[in-house]
């Protein structure tokens, strides 16, 4: 039965090879298995277009020819023709047939990662994507290498979101409570969008980030210069990236605007009034305490909300947001 | 009694004008009545959701911002989804055409349970009253699906809604309930299952998966509501829930729910195809199974909803499902071609829209194919493939077919000729603007444009605006639509009592017919039976002459093999 | 015209004859069964799925439900449905008395379900075994159930009447439910008119809009949109260590799900002297008042259809001609009936 | 039975017997359901209790809703509705099995933050 369908299968592909691989309508082929996705595509587009133009041009054809010239005549009693019905029942559930199994082989490579895959885990979270990679750097942006296959091990925080990749035609539920993999293996270095493809509120357009495939080798060098990246960073650029990576413009604002937290904007330096009504220089050390013992000191005014964040970011961490505190006199 | 008069004035009072006064229409139980109050009420859901339609394409000429924000641009695409499916198109046809011309098909004085008509009319108001003050207090931005858990979380009239909608079930259960018990139980002498007209195997068919689907619906919509009211917990994950188990309850009735789209527009077209060719329709019998075998097909395959969230296991089932819903629509449309083979076709504006839906049919049908196979379905799942896929479907077909259905029984529902050829522009306007308007939306898909973006990246920009022109157009063709049908009512040339021809019952009574239908229950005779009638040339009627051969029952045969009547 | 003389009164004038109309009232009526029969579907589908993903939870939760008020229900349906089938067998002879006291025999049947089941909601309200974020097991702690409520009993005052059963809660559970914000707790906010499922009975004979009661009920539900916008954002932030050690698989969740850094309290002590208490068991529940609750609006819709018919016979609308209306509306008890035949052993008797 | 003489109605009259006879087989089916729940037989319960409430249902729908006397439609219009039904369940429970591996166990972060479990 599966040779049946191979020997099918080449049969089409012969007719449909020579058709240009890069087609206008379609992103450009960044992934191994792209190409056969174009290809069923272009097959079961040319069925379609067959069959659609042979019952357009029928159709044409008879409205031409048969047109009314009077109007009590009537159409010869044709109640029905069963071998011609029982052929364009036929036809269509082979073709029909043909295409669901090509569709399924196609599908089953799509869907089963191989065993050595590169593993990179990814929050979905509203408007944002995380991708957390083996030596625990976090980014927003996806780096692939181009000469292995990579499997993203995704959940979401809160609602339903799904990574979709049309550059590597490759799409899969994001969703809370469980964990979905996609698994693709890139073989174009280059940047692609990445959508979220399903319905998630605000800020679903904008949860667009890129794909970037590294060259072959290149993917290791920037694997480490990336682990240190609070190093490697001016020290303001570190810290403007951890304020939006931790989630603290939740509460904090850099512009002076009111928030759940006081405003960073000329917070460094400045006289801090407390609740229990003595006041504070916010120098590093005050800055350093209320990120690792935020109950400790309470600003007045403000509920005493903010979490710890102890063991969730080190020394160069806090320096970098201190530095970035700076630049916001 | 006197009969109609051909000199145009009807001395006998019709269904109209039996009774006068807003009273008599709003506690009627005529279901001519009742359909004639269907199509007002879902013609203005239709402006509504067309109304937003326009906005929707008119934010989308250019990323970023150009009329509306985020959040506006999400309720107006959700408010565009659920008015124009749960009001106007799911009891569109069914409910309108189907109310008034399905007793009078068979002959018969009125539908089953006129009582519980009048109640699924009142159902649809509730139900619209609901949509429309959860539109103006806080509209739903969660899509026409209510997907959770966002649906659960989202802080806007959620619950409002979903009650519209859950009023909205009853009434179509009910016209559903109506449809198979009056087909079953009030048939004509002479009419068995074989010489019924392919617009009743229409209706029964849709009737069946309205009644047996829409429950389901029902019992989402109270879970939704409880996990939103009482935080009950079925659906949201944070409460423990599965989120994939709402999908499958909403889609095991919403796959069901486009079959009872498209189903009353096949049985529109075959009426369509066979009267304005004047020739016998080819397959009865295909037709007529196709209808039912649809709705059989169409409750075992929701799954191709889900593949991008299933398990492979799940995914082979349902797209091996899938394809089996394909044959049968593709033997009708087969069929609806032979019917035109050696006919003598008549290009009036209902014809026009019957070969219109088979071309937009045609396309929209072929286009599944690409998203029942799982490979390019992975590829293809949320994104402008999908929207330009079903509104082929639904707008190309079943809209068209309505269109098509309303012009052809307009001079029976109203007695007015509508302008022919102010009619055959609009048909093309529409037919021009929705191919503009939606092919581009084929090509935005492959490229991966994903559905329900507000903004979009910039290589998409110039597809957007040639689809958001063509949506301009499609609504002159729909305003100039309905110009000449409202001038048709007031001013438009009195209709005779069969200006095409056909053979079906409804064309044997006065135009706008009197109020018991009939002064005494006709004889049926075989649907496409053209010899029934013969053109008059002064009066531009086709006059009834009887049967051209008739049994020892004294009923019609005109139907081969069928000598033997029950 | 077929002359009116042969065309009694009860005759639809869209009917040619008895027989057609009575068999249209049948086939609608069974239709209408068939959409309560996919009504209830979708509730054992929820059953099957939760029971097949949480066994363990079945097992552990369903000791909480009193088996023999349970059986004795069952036997109050069948019964009631006996005595339905005598009273449309009365009704089709003619005999007016005992029509009209079967089906209040009948209607006595329903009384008492439903007041056994108020008693069985008001047991399970005091003990906490409710749905979602409501559920507060504290019997667990202290091993036998009831003899001290926790430290929010409610004193639902529950009126044995049949029809509204008010049960309210005291401002002190919704204060301290509201405060820990745990977003998608949708429900806690709501007035204390959130009362048990089975709200006020307001349907029309056969079609229960009873859940649109619930709509105006919880049009309270409005408000705490406000809330729900605030707690949505407050749980997107993310949750990932930076720097450091990589997120072990479970961290993710268990990081993700309590950014106030709380740690995890420790487990419960022993559950109801019967094993190991799973966690989530309020799902358990969340089914078990959806079905119970859904399946009580039925039986309350039942009875008033009942009560319409009694109606009718008491008026002398019925003869040995004609008594449809009663044939239809037993086909609907007995439908009742068979939802509860199924429901009783997947609820009560798991093993 | 003498009664039937008078009766002229539509419908078919159920002769008490038969009803007292279901009636009684209804509570000893009952009784058996409850009776076989002291014996663990694992797995088979949940079998033996859901074959033993559809003799019980089918009872019911056959005697007391007398659709035994009725109409072919309304049989196919019942059996339609419960295969449905059986689809239902069926196709959702095979892919809600399939999914299970990549559920996070006991995942409800809003129950565990506001019990504390």
């Amino acid at each position: 039965m599966n040779l049946v369908f191979d020997l099918i299968a080449q049969l089409a592909l012969m007719g449909v090879a020579q058709t240009a691989n890069k087609t206008f309508y379609m992103p450009p082929q960044a992934s191994a298995s792209a190409a056969h996705v174009d290809w069923l595509f272009d097959l079961i587009l040319w069925i379609s277009v067959f069959f659609f133009v042979l019952i357009v041009i029928l159709m044409v054809m008879f409205i031409v020819k048969y047109r009314v010239k009077d109007p009590n005549a009537e159409g010869p009693r044709i109640y029905h023709n069963t071998p011609l019905e029982i052929t364009w029942t036929a036809i269509p559930l082979a073709i029909v047939v043909v295409i669901f199994w090509l569709g399924f082989k196609g599908y089953m490579d799509l869907a089963v990662p191989p065993a050595n895959a590169y593993e990179i885990q990814v929050t979905g979270q509203k408007w944002k994507w995380l991708f957390t990679y083996p030596n625990g750097y976090v980014d927003e942006i996806l780096h692939v290498p181009s000469d292995r296959p990579v499997t993203l091990v995704m959940t979401s925080t809160d609602v339903i979101h799904a990574m979709y990749i049309p550059a590597f035609r490759a799409k899969t539920d994001v969703m809370p409570g469980r964990y979905t993999k996609i698994w693709f293996d890139a073989t174009e270095p280059g940047t692609y969008p990445l959508f979220c493809a399903e319905y998630c509120g605000t800020g679903h357009s904008a949860m667009i980030t890129e794909v970037l495939v590294h060259g072959p080798g290149e993917f290791e060098t920037w694997m480490d210069e990336a682990a240190n990246w609070i190093a490697t960073m001016a020290p303001e650029e570190a810290g403007l990236k951890l304020y939006s990576m931790l989630g603290c413009q939740q509460c904090h604002s850099t512009t002076g605007a009111a928030g759940i937290g006081p405003t960073w904007a000329g917070l460094f330096g400045s006289e801090r009034k407390m609740k229990d009504g003595s006041t504070i220089v916010a120098d590093e050390n005050y800055i350093r305490q209320s990120i690792l013992e935020p109950q400790a000191e309470i600003v007045a005014g403000f509920d005493p909300v903010m979490p710890t964040f102890q063991g969730r970011i080190k020394d160069d961490g806090i320096a970098a947001l201190i530095a970035y505190m700076k630049s916001l006199q | 009694m006197t009969t109609t008069t051909y000199d145009g004035h009807a001395e006998e009072k019709n269904y109209l004008n039996a009774k006068p006064g807003i009273w008599s229409w709003l506690t009627t139980l005529d279901h001519k009545r009742i359909g004639v109050m269907y199509l007002i009420s879902i013609l203005f859901a239709f402006f509504l959701g067309g109304m937003l339609a326009l906005l929707v394409r008119t934010e989308l000429l250019t990323p970023g911002k150009t009329i509306v924000d985020a959040d506006t641009y999400n309720q107006l695409f959700t408010l565009h989804g659920a008015i124009m499916i749960f009001l106007f198109i799911i009891p569109g046809i069914p409910a309108a055409i189907g109310n008034f011309v399905l007793p009078l098909m068979l002959g018969a004085k009125d539908v089953a349970f006129p009582r519980l008509n009048l109640l699924s009319w009142y159902l649809w108001i509730t139900g619209a009253v609901f949509a429309i003050v959860s539109m103006v207090v806080g509209a739903v931005d969660t899509g026409w699906t209510f997907y959770t858990p966002y649906s659960t979380q989202t802080s806007t009239q959620v619950i409002n809604m979903t009650m519209g909608v859950f009023i909205l079930g009853f009434s179509s259960i009910f016209t559903g309930l109506n449809f198979v018990v009056t087909i079953h139980k009030l048939r004509p002498a002479g009419m068995t299952w074989w010489r019924m007209p392919l617009m009743l195997w229409g209706l029964y068919a849709t009737a069946i998966i309205q009644v047996l689907a829409t429950p389901v619906l029902g019992i989402t919509l109270l879970l939704l509501v409880a996990e939103r009211a009482l935080g009950v917990g079925i659906f949201d994950p944070s409460l423990g829930g599965d989120p994939l188990l709402y999908q499958h309850f909403f889609w095991f009735y919403s796959h069901p729910a486009v079959y009872i789209m498209i189903l009353p527009a096949m049985g529109v077209i075959s009426e369509l195809i066979s009267v304005h060719s004047r020739k016998t329709i080819f397959g009865y019998h295909a037709i007529a199974l196709s209808s039912v075998a649809i709705a059989a097909f169409s409750f075992i395959v929701w799954g191709h909803h889900m593949f991008t969230a299933m398990s492979p296991m799940g995914n082979m089932i349902f797209s091996a499902l899938t394809f089996s819903v394909s044959i049968p629509s593709a033997v009708k449309t087969f069929n609806w071609l032979a019917t035109l083979y050696r006919g003598h076709i008549r290009l009036n504006a209902p014809m026009l829209y019957a070969l219109a839906f088979i071309f937009l049919f045609g396309i929209g049908g072929l286009t599944g194919l690409f998203l029942g196979a799982l490979a390019t379905d992975i590829h293809l799942h949320d994104t402008y493939f999908i929207v330009a896929h079903f509104h082929y479907v639904m707008f190309g077909g079943t809209v068209i077919a309505f269109l098509g259905g309303i012009h052809h029984w307009w001079p029976k529902m109203f007695g007015r000729m509508y302008n022919e050829n102010l009619a055959r522009i609009a048909c093309l306007l529409i037919f021009l603007g929705f191919n503009f308007t939606f092919f581009t939306q084929f090509i935005l898909g492959t490229m991966g444009m994903p559905r329900r973006y507000y903004d979009y990246i910039d290589t998409f920009a110039t597809l957007h605006q040639f689809s958001t022109m063509g949506s301009y157009i499609m609504a002159v063709g729909f305003f100039l639509t309905a110009g000449y049908l409202i001038h048709s009512l007031v001013a438009g040339e009195r209709a005779v009592e069969n200006p095409w021809g056909a053979a079906t019952l409804e064309w044997r009574t006065a135009s706008p017919p009197i109020e018991h239908n009939f002064h005494e229950t006709p004889d049926a005779n075989y649907p496409y039976d053209y010899s029934v009638n013969r053109y008059n040339p002064e009066t531009g009627n086709y006059d009834y002459i009887g049967p051209s051969r008739v049994d020892d029952h004294g009923h019609a045969v005109g139907f081969h093999g069928a000598e033997s009547t029950t | 015209m077929s002359d009116h003389s042969d065309h009694p009164s009860y005759l639809g004038h869209h009917y040619d004859t008895v027989e057609q109309q009575f068999d249209s009232g049948k086939l609608g009526m069974w239709l209408f069964l068939a959409t309560e029969i996919l009504l209830f579907a979708g509730l054992f589908c929820a059953y099957a799925i939760y029971r097949k993903n949480h066994p363990e939870v079945f097992i552990y939760a369903h000791q909480f439900l009193d088996k023999n008020l349970g059986g004795i229900n069952t036997l109050v349906l069948i019964t009631s449905s006996f005595t339905m089938a005598m009273a449309v067998r009365m009704a089709q002879l003619g005999k007016k008395q005992a029509t009209a006291g079967l089906l209040a025999l009948t209607l006595l049947g329903g009384v008492g379900f439903l007041g056994i089941k108020a008693v069985e909601y008001e047991h399970k309200w005091k003990h906490g075994l409710l749905w979602g974020t409501k559920y507060r097991d504290q019997d667990a702690e202290h091993g036998t159930p009831g003899e001290h409520g926790g430290e929010h009993g409610t004193e639902g005052e529950t009126a044995p009447g049949e029809h509204s059963l008010r049960l309210s809660l005291p401002g002190v559970e919704i204060a301290h439910a509201a405060e820990d914000a745990g977003h998608g707790a949708a429900g806690n906010e709501a007035t204390s008119g959130e009362a048990a499922a089975n709200g006020t009975e307001h349907a029309a004979d056969g079609t229960e809009h009873s859940a649109s009661g619930d709509a105006t009920m919880s049009e309270g539900a409005a408000a705490e949109g406000a809330q729900m916008d605030a707690s949505a954002d407050e749980s997107g932030e993310p949750a990932p260590i930076v720097g450091g050690e990589a997120m072990p698989h479970s961290g993710l969740a268990k990081g993700a799900s309590q950014p106030q850094g709380m740690a995890a309290p420790a487990e419960a002590g022993e559950g109801h002297g019967t094993g190991h208490k799973p966690s989530n068991v309020h799902i358990f529940f969340g089914i078990y008042f959806l079905m119970t609750g859904l399946h009580g609006l039925h039986v309350i819709a039942g009875m008033g259809a009942i009560s319409w018919v009694l109606i009718r016979t008491l008026r002398g609308d019925f003869s040995a001609e004609y008594s449809t209306p009663v044939d239809l509306v037993g086909l609907y008890w007995h439908l009742v009936d068979l939802v509860w035949i199924y429901l009783f052993p997947l609820l009560y008797l798991i093993h | 039975m003498s009664d039937h003489a008078e009766h002229s109605g539509p419908g078919h009259i159920v002769s008490p017997m038969i009803l007292v006879g279901t009636l009684v087989a209804l509570l000893v089916l009952t009784f058996i359901t409850v009776a076989v729940t002291w014996v663990n037989l694992g797995e088979f319960n949940l079998w033996i209790a859901m074959i033993i409430a559809t003799i019980k249902a089918t009872l019911v729908v056959l005697f007391f809703m007398h659709l035994y006397w009725d109409k072919p439609i309304i049989g196919i219009v019942f059996v339609t509705s419960l295969l449905l039904v059986a689809l239902f369940i069926g196709l959702s429970m095979t892919d809600v099995d399939q999914v299970g591996p990549q559920r996070i166990p006991d995942y409800a972060p809003a129950v565990q933050q506001s019990t504390g479990s």
